[in-house]
């Protein structure tokens, strides 16, 4: 069977994947032996998804729509999606959601994405340019400051490149670890922020005394030459740089799954 | 007490030239149809209040209705930009916008405080943030107990609220199910209140996650069938998601917006969802 | 994640001596059998949180279970005092108890606060009245954009919530319906919550007005069918009207009040409704 | 047919009526014309319900418990009557009882009553006797204090004696008019307050100027005497003092007819 996956490229539905695959992959993968997760469309309700069906069943699914619990049949198009209300265990409404169960510290995990990312894992996703004139005005802040500021952590999913990490933000949406070690305290900010960034080239946590991001692993086919080229800052590498595993059968076969119910492929 | 009238007179009696208009509905119950009559009948100045500003938001500010727009996360849900509203923020076309934008959760907790009668909300949130200092309506507040400093946002009262549900009695008591936002927050904080619903039906018949606005905390009921498209409505119709994709090509530039908009909006026959 | 358990082992596990415990139920759903068992256990010194006091309390409060008493309004609903409260505040008996009383409008708050993860609440009320004076976890707190004066309250947070709900699942998830009060932001300011119920069914079906508390946010759940006697159960039960007017005798005099608690709720055969 | 009423005098179903009769029909005719009003149980609960039986169909009842528009076909037994959820157009949580709909602002009327009531409408339901060591421990605040605060109108209802009608309250639980004109405002409280006392006597309205309460009219076979003899203070009366109507033979079926519906007689 060929699919077309999100990105548009064809699949043979062997071990053939593309560097999106392997970030969904990856998120999946993080995403054991946790219990509760906060869901945004694209592709972290797809590595969610691709968690309860590989590996963890029971993870509970919580989207910002208000639907707890959430056991979609198909990939969501939206955060609204009518399946994850008609598969949900119950159905809140926003002030719900975002007061008794974001901010009552009740969610273990949040997956975030953002247009740009400093090294500090602070988030844009507000505008590129000055915010009164600006070249590229984007979304907005959304749940994400919110997500980053109460789940207990936070895993970002977002290419690296010089366009995506920045040395300095153009607007800084959503914190991570600020200015480093201390602002999180100093902001009330409760979870213990971003300490997993997947990327395109492989994973990112933060350095355990300055909170700066920290290289601690390649994805298959990547050396360490394309991180350091990708990011425009000195990029800190741990002294024991990993591999990730590349995508098992069992993984790759579960996301050609899932891609394949979505509607618009 | 809630009225039963025509979409056009509940507009024209409800929005006028320079109100405050949150029009809500969390991806699902978005009321299409009444933004639309609000761009036939030509409201200008208006300041615009959304969670999520999407394709109706974008059609309005294209059209020149919003002065403001008070909102949290503005684009094509799952698709992309809004291009109308970049149009707007970047070239100020087809006139500048200022915008207030909150996170989702800060916006929120403005209608839940107006909804409560309080004259503010509190939450965690924004410090650290480029929002903060953006926006004069977050200030930093103590706890009195533990000293921590919470983010505090005024209360939002619009001068109306236009939600859409599935069903009215002919009392105009409203019954709204499936993901309902904020929508009862949103009704509650407002002057006036405006429902477009699916059908009236006889008698209401509560179901599990069910809503209710009784009839004298609304002002008007309008009768809209699909009046969500491409937006959907749980047990009416579904989310059309290829409109959603189309909205991409038609809104990226002015003229085939503008044609799209009198073919679909202006046009008499436009009534219906298009 | 829920651990379904006799009611005997779950109350020895989440119900300490010198604990703050909770017991909701706003007229429906009094976890009355869970109240008994805590008397059983012998707990004391524990401080009990209760928006309404009723016979539930009357009783723990009469066996020494309380060193405090956090509330709102304590009395027998529809038939008047609640005597071994007064025995305790007026003459000491079996022991003082320390009072903490608040409206309901701000013990409320006091529990969505604890929910919401926010340090305090806020709400208009208790200024110009003798509990602002008496209640040092009531404070005056200024709106930081009309000057309004408000009144805080902080956040409680429970070591553990009992309530009684209609259902659980075999995976300890639980519903509720009808009345269901302060319920959910009781249970989610807890650290520890114990949930009775009618029955486990084998799947939950969503009724209108329904609750859900998934399980994981339950840490124990109990099967006490009847639990809410004399209180009911909608669905399940009827309030016994009668045995609250009978309540009114048998606690007037403290010798009346041992014998049927020895009775009713010490004997080996009481862990029935009675 | 002969019954008998919560106060235990027997009616032979003709004009007979007591002083609490009295009470709960002036409590009804009051409701005339209002559209939503916060009830609670006992002479309230029964005023209300014997307003839609009579005057007022749509009246829209609320209790505490979470029931909007309930329509009880029997007298509820406690505002967490189980008639009453079932007959309600929406039931909803306390918190939002309390938070959305009476803070809102969105009840025109609510009824209260107290052991005490001082000449500025405070009221008492806490303590008789010191707070500390209380001669009589009363049940506390209750909603009273912001159903007090956020109703557009507040009526009392209570019975005029030495030992309800007080100089100096034991505890404010509930503010009426505070020490006077000003008071209300003074503490951020956003309703009319008591606009009526409604006694076994007569009713009492505010005065505009002051505050105190003022008699304005005197129940059918109560002499001016009466209530000025059961008011400790030197009593207020209204130079054009007027006279309640007896209740009428309708008020009085439909009153008999309601008590009837108590399981408890």
């Amino acid at each position: 069977m060929t699919t077309v996956s999100a990105t548009g490229r064809e699949h043979d539905g062997t071990s053939d994947y593309d560097r999106d695959d392997m970030m969904i992959v990856a998120a999946s993968r993080a995403l054991l032996g946790h219990k509760v997760c906060f869901v945004g469309i694209g592709l972290p309700s797809t590595a969610a998804n691709l968690a309860r069906a590989t590996h963890t069943p029971d993870l509970v699914l919580i989207y910002e729509s208000g639907t707890i619990g959430a056991k979609p049949s198909r990939l969501p198009l939206s955060i609204g999606d009518g399946e994850l209300a008609l598969t949900a265990d119950a159905v809140v409404s926003v002030p719900e959601i975002f007061n008794y169960w974001l901010q009552g510290g009740r969610v273990e995990v949040g997956f975030l994405s953002a247009a740009q990312m400093d090294r500090y894992g602070n988030l844009n996703s507000t505008v590129i340019g000055g915010y009164d004139h600006p070249t590229v005005r984007l979304p907005g802040a959304g749940g994400a400051p919110e997500i980053a500021g109460s789940c207990r952590e936070v895993i970002v999913l977002i290419r690296q490149s010089h366009r995506t990490f920045v040395e300095h933000l153009d607007f800084r949406t959503t914190v991570g670890f600020g200015d480093g070690s201390g602002d999180r305290e100093r902001f009330g900010l409760r979870g213990a922020g971003p300490t997993l960034v997947i990327t395109d080239l492989g994973l990112l946590r933060p350095d355990e005394q300055t909170c700066e991001l920290t290289m601690t692993a390649l994805h298959p086919g990547v050396e360490l030459q394309d991180a350091l080229d990708a990011t425009p800052w000195k990029l800190r590498v741990a002294p024991d740089l990993g591999r990730t595993d590349p995508p098992s059968a069992t993984e790759l076969a579960n996301l050609r799954s899932l891609l394949a119910t979505q509607e618009r492929k | 007490m809630a009225e039963i009238a025509s979409l056009a007179n509940a507009v024209a009696a409800v929005v006028h030239e320079g109100d405050c208009v949150a029009i809500e509905g969390f991806t699902h119950l978005i009321p299409v149809a009444a933004g639309h009559e609000i761009i036939r009948q030509g409201r200008k100045g208006l300041t615009l209040v959304r969670l999520t500003p999407d394709i109706i938001f974008d059609q309005m500010i294209g059209m020149g209705c919003a002065r403001k727009l008070v909102f949290g996360w503005g684009g094509n849900p799952g698709v992309g930009s809004l291009h109308r509203f970049r149009d707007a923020v970047e070239n100020g076309w087809p006139n500048p916008i200022e915008l207030e934008e909150h996170s989702h959760a800060g916006l929120t907790n403005r209608f839940v405080a107006a909804a409560s009668g309080l004259p503010f909300g509190v939450l965690r949130g924004y410090f650290g943030t480029s929002l903060m200092g953006r926006n004069e309506s977050i200030k930093p507040l103590n706890c009195p107990f533990t000293g921590e400093t919470l983010a505090a946002v005024p209360a939002l009262h619009p001068d109306v609220t236009i939600i859409h549900a599935q069903q009215a009695d002919r009392h105009g008591n409203v019954l709204m199910w499936g993901i309902t936002g904020v929508n009862k927050e949103a009704a509650l904080a407002a002057s006036r209140v405006l429902v477009t619903v699916e059908e009236i039906v006889d008698e209401l018949t509560l179901v599990p996650g069910g809503v209710v606005l009784p009839n004298w905390v609304v002002d008007y009921v309008v009768v809209a069938p699909r009046g969500t498209f491409p937006s959907y409505t749980a047990g009416y119709s579904d989310r059309d998601n290829d409109a959603y994709v189309r909205w991409d090509a038609i809104s990226r530039e002015r003229d085939t917006f503008l044609t799209w908009i009198d073919e679909h909006v202006l046009s008499p026959s436009s009534e219906q969802p298009s």
